[in-house]
C-alpha cells in the first residue's frame, strides 16, 4: 500500500481539529495562538500535498505554503505583541480575565 | 528514492542517532555516579545566600521587540534565498523587484531604528 | 533492501561524526583553548597529565562522568534533561552538509543537500531552543536571566550570519555547500567583487563569533558576572553535552566560514614564487626564534613549530608545483589546515578582546551589520546584473 | 512499504506532540511540544518532495516562532507558575465541535474522488520557486513585504511602552 494524498489529508484534518480544540478551550491567550500555529501548519500540509499529488510538475502549492508561512510569522508577531500589551495594562494573560470592555 | 528523500533520510537517522549517543552518557552516569540526596544540595545557586521567591521576575519588555524584529527579517531572508540563486538567468527586472521589496523592509527598519524598538536602555 | 543499507550507512556515518566531535572537538578542543590561553598569558596550561598534558581532558572526561546529577528543587525534570540533547544534537547536524574534501571519487560529505546553506541557518537556529528551555528549566535567577540574554543574542545575529550564507549562495547561483566550494576554483570569494568579499566575510566572521557565544560576544556566559547563564545549574554529563554542542557549532561555523569565503578543500591557487617567499619568510622566522635570545623562552616553542610547519608545507607546494603535480597536497588536508586556522583565530580573540556590553552587542547587530549585510547583498546584486 | 512505516512514524510525531499542545497544563511543555510537531510536518514535506519549504518550516516555525512564543511564555505571568486552570468551561462544547468538524470532513474527504497526476516535481526546487515568485507572483512577492512592513510597525506599536 502506497501512501497517497487521502493519508496526508487525514492527518491534517486530525491535526486542524486538534488545534480547533486548543483554540476553543484553552484560556492563555500564548496557547490559543499556539493552536493558530497548528491549524496554519495542517493547511500548509494540505497545499503541499496537492501540489505533489495534482500538479507535480509545478510549484505553485510550495508558494503559498511560504507564504502562508510568512503570515504565520506576521500573526505570532502582532498577536504576541497584543498579549504583552494585555499583560502589561491588565496583568494577565487569560482571554476570560480580560474584560474590561464587557458589561 | 528521489535525491531529496535520501538527503533527509541521512538527517533523521542523524538526529535519531545523536540523540541515542547524547543519552548514553547520562545513562552511564546514571549508573556510575554516586547518589546522595541532600535537601541543600538541590538549591539552586544564588551568590551564596539561601535563595528566595520565585527564579521568574518581571523582564523587560525589550526582549519581546527583539524577538519581533528577528522573525520579521528571519522571514525577509527566506525570500532572498531563492532570489540568489535566480536573479542572474532573469537579468535587470528581478534585481528591481529586489530593491523594491528590500526598500519596504528598510524603511520597517528605519522605523524600529527610529522609534527606540533597538535601543537597549 | 538499499534503504536498509542506506541507513546503516548513515548510522556509521553519524556515529562517526560524533565521535569525532565528542574527541577532537570537544575534548580536545577544551585542551587546545587552554593551551592557547596559557601561551597567550605566558603560562604553560595543562602539563601534568601525558606529555605537554595531552591526556588532560580525557582524565577529566573520566571524571565527569562520575559525576552526580544534581537536579535543583523544583525544576521541570522532563524539559531539563531535554535541553542539554537539544544543545548537542543540533550542534551534530549541522555537520551534515559540510564537505570534508573530495576523495574516492566522490565528495566527502555526508549528503550534499540541494539547500545547503538553508539547511545549515535551520540547524543552527535550534540550539536557542535549547539554551532557553535550559535556562528556564533551571528554576533559577541567574540561568533564566543568562538564557534569555544569550537568546535575544543568537536571534540577533541570526540575521547576519543569514546574510553572510546568502552573499557566497548567491555569487555561487546556488544554495549547496559542495555548489560553492566548487564555484570558487577561479578565486576564493574573499576577494570576489573586491571589497565586498571581505565584507560579506568579516559579517560572517562576526556573526558566527555571536551565534556561538564566544568573546568578545559571550556575555550570556560571562562567567564573572552570570555565573555561567543558561547552565549554571547543570552539573555532569549534562554540562559536559553543553560544551559538546557548544564546541561542534564553534568547529562547524569555522568550517563554515572555510567554505563559503576561503575555498573550502580547494588548494590556494598561488604562483610558485609566491609559495617560495611564504616558505622563506616562514624558514626565516622559525631561524630568528631558533637562534636568537627568545629561544630561552619556553613558551616560544608552539610557534617555532608551527612556522617550521609552514615552511615545510611551503616547500612541498614549491617542489609539487616543479614537479607540475597539482594538487599537491591532499584535499582534506587544506580543509584541516583552513578549519584550524579559524578556530585558532577564535581562540585567539578570546584572550586579546574584552567582553562587550549587552546595548553595544545589539547595536552591532541591528544598527551595523543588518543594514551593511543588506547593502552589501544589494551592491553584489547590481555590480552582477551590470555585469551581465 | 517503508515509505508507509515513514509516515506513519510520522503521522505520531506531528500528532502525539499536538494533543500536548492543546492538553498541557503546563504553558512551556505545551511552546516545547511544537518542536517535534512542526519537525514532523517538516518530514511530510520531504516525503512529498518540497525540500525547500521543508527547509523554511525549520528555520521559521522551528528557529523563530518557537523562539517567539518561548519569549513571550518567560516575559510574562506563564514563566512564573504552572499551576494555573488553562483550561476554560468550554471543554465539552470544544471537543463536540472539533470532533465534529473532524467526522464532516473526513466525510468529504473520502467521498471526494480527488484528481491525481502522475509526474516528477523539479528536481530543484528552490530555483523554481525562485523564477516563480520573479516572474507569475510578483505581485505576491512585493504584497508580502508590505504585510511584513506592516507587521512589524503594528507589533511595534502595539508592544512598546508609551511615554
Amino acid at each position: 500500500m502506497t501512501v497517497g494524498l487521502t493519508h496526508y489529508l487525514v492527518v491534517s484534518t486530525l491535526l486542524f481539529c486538534l488545534g480547533l480544540y486548543g483554540v476553543l478551550t484553552r484560556r492563555n491567550a500564548v496557547a490559543i495562538l499556539m493552536g493558530i500555529e497548528l491549524m496554519l501548519n495542517a493547511g500548509n500540509i494540505n497545499l503541499v500535498a496537492f501540489n505533489r499529488y495534482v500538479a507535480p510538475g509545478a510549484v505553485n502549492g510550495h508558494v503559498f505554503a511560504l507564504v502562508v508561512i510568512t503570515l504565520a510569522a506576521c500573526e505570532a508577531a502582532v498577536g504576541l505583541a497584543l498579549v504583552m500589551a494585555a499583560y502589561r495594562s491588565l496583568e494577565t494573560v487569560h482571554v476570560d480575565e480580560i474584560n474590561v470592555m464587557k458589561w | 528514492m528521489p535525491k531529496v528523500v535520501l538527503d533527509w533520510l541521512y538527517v533523521g537517522v542523524f538526529a535519531v542517532v545523536g540523540v541515542v549517543l547524547a543519552v548514553v552518557p547520562l545513562v552511564v552516569v546514571w549508573l556510575l555516579a554516586p547518589r546522595l540526596s541532600l535537601p541543600q544540595k538541590r538549591l539552586t545557586y544564588e551568590s551564596g545566600v539561601v535563595p528566595f521567591g520565585q527564579a521568574w521576575a518581571q523582564f523587560n519588555v525589550r526582549y519581546y521587540l527583539f524577538a519581533l524584529v528577528f522573525v520579521v527579517f528571519d522571514v525577509e531572508v527566506i525570500y532572498l534565498y531563492p532570489w540568489a540563486i535566480v536573479f542572474r538567468q532573469l537579468g535587470a527586472f528581478a534585481f528591481y523587484e529586489m530593491v523594491i521589496f528590500l526598500g519596504i523592509l528598510l524603511v520597517g527598519l528605519a522605523y524600529a531604528w527610529r522609534k527606540g524598538a533597538l535601543e537597549w536602555v | 533492501m538499499s534503504t536498509f543499507v542506506e541507513i546503516l550507512k548513515a548510522i556509521g556515518l553519524a556515529v562517526l561524526i560524533f565521535t569525532f566531535l565528542a574527541v577532537v572537538g570537544a575534548m580536545y578542543g577544551v585542551y587546545l583553548e587552554r593551551k592557547i590561553s596559557g601561551w597567550i598569558q605566558v603560562r604553560y596550561g595543562p602539563m601534568h597529565v601525558g606529555r605537554w598534558g595531552l591526556l588532560q581532558t580525557i582524565a577529566d572526561t573520566i571524571k565527569l562522568l562520575q559525576k552526580e546529577h544534581i537536579t535543583p528543587r523544583r525544576a521541570d525534570v522532563m524539559i531539563f534533561n531535554t535541553a542539554p540533547i537539544i544543545v548537542a544534537v543540533a550542534g551534530l547536524l549541522d555537520w551534515v552538509v559540510i564537505p570534508f574534501g573530495t576523495g574516492f571519487g566522490r565528495y566527502l560529505v555526508v549528503r550534499d543537500i540541494n539547500i545547503g546553506v538553508v539547511y545549515f541557518a535551520a540547524m543552527a537556529s535550534l540550539t536557542v531552543i535549547g539554551i532557553l528551555t535550559a535556562g528556564w528549566a533551571s528554576n533559577n535567577k541567574y540561568a533564566l536571566l543568562g538564557g534569555l540574554r544569550s537568546a535575544s543574542q543568537m536571534i540577533s545575529y541570526e540575521i547576519p550570519l543569514a546574510l553572510g550564507l546568502l552573499w557566497a549562495a548567491m555569487i555561487a547561483g546556488t544554495l549547496s555547500t559542495v555548489g560553492i566550494v566548487e564555484a570558487q576554483r577561479g578565486g576564493w570569494f574573499l576577494f570576489k567583487v573586491p571589497p565586498l568579499g571581505f565584507l560579506a566575510a568579516l559579517l560572517f566572521l562576526a556573526a558566527a563569533t555571536a551565534e556561538v557565544n564566544r568573546v568578545p560576544f559571550d556575555l550570556p556566559e560571562a562567567e564573572s558576572e552570570l555565573v555561567a547563564g543558561y547552565f549554571a545549574e547543570y552539573t555532569g554529563m549534562r554540562f559536559a553535552l553543553f560544551q559538546l554542542g557548544e564546541y561542534a557549532e564553534m568547529y562547524a561555523m569555522s568550517a563554515m566560514a572555510a567554505i563559503l569565503f576561503l575555498g573550502g578543500w580547494l588548494e590556494p591557487n598561488m604562483p610558485q614564487w609566491v609559495w617560495a617567499l611564504l616558505g622563506i619568510g616562514a624558514l626565516a622566522m622559525a631561524a630568528f626564534i631558533r637562534f636568537s635570545v627568545l629561544r630561552q623562552v619556553m613558551l616560544v616553542r608552539p610557534i617555532l613549530a608551527l612556522a617550521v610547519l609552514g615552511a615545510v608545507i611551503c616547500g612541498l607546494m614549491v617542489l609539487g608545483i616543479g614537479l607540475g603535480r597539482t594538487p599537491v597536497l591532499p584535499s582534506i588536508v587544506w580543509f584541516f589546515i583552513k578549519l584550524f586556522a579559524l578556530v585558532f583565530f577564535l581562540m585567539w580573540m578570546r584572550w586579546t578582546y574584552p567582553r562587550l556590553r549587552l546595548d553595544q552587542l545589539l547595536n552591532l547587530s541591528w544598527k551595523v551589520l543588518l543594514p551593511v549585510g543588506l547593502l552589501n547583498i544589494l551592491l553584489t546584486g547590481l555590480l552582477l546584473t551590470v555585469a551581465q | 512499504m517503508g515509505e508507509l512505516a515513514a509516515f506513519i512514524v510520522l503521522s505520531l510525531v506531528i500528532l502525539i506532540p499536538a494533543v500536548i499542545v492543546v492538553t498541557s497544563r503546563n504553558i512551556v511543555r505545551s511552546a516545547l511540544s511544537l518542536v517535534p510537531t512542526f519537525l514532523g510536518v517538516t518530514g511530510f514535506y520531504i516525503m512529498l518532495q518540497a525540500e525547500f519549504v521543508a527547509g523554511i518550516q525549520v528555520l521559521i516555525y522551528a528557529g523563530a516562532i518557537t523562539v517567539l512564543i518561548l519569549f513571550v511564555i518567560m516575559l510574562t505571568e506563564g514563566g512564573s507558575g504552572v499551576d494555573v486552570r488553562q483550561m476554560n468551561e468550554q471543554v465539552p462544547l470544544g471537543a463536540t465541535a472539533a470532533l465534529w468538524l473532524a467526522f464532516l470532513i473526513l466525510v468529504v474527504l473520502f467521498r471526494t474522488q480527488w484528481p491525481a497526476a502522475s509526474g516528477q516535481p523539479p528536481a530543484y526546487n528552490a530555483a523554481t520557486i525562485g523564477s516563480a515568485f520573479l516572474s507569475s507572483y510578483v505581485l505576491i512577492f512585493e504584497v508580502t513585504s508590505l504585510v511584513l512592513l506592516l507587521s512589524l510597525i503594528g507589533a511595534i506599536v502595539i508592544a512598546r511602552r508609551e511615554e
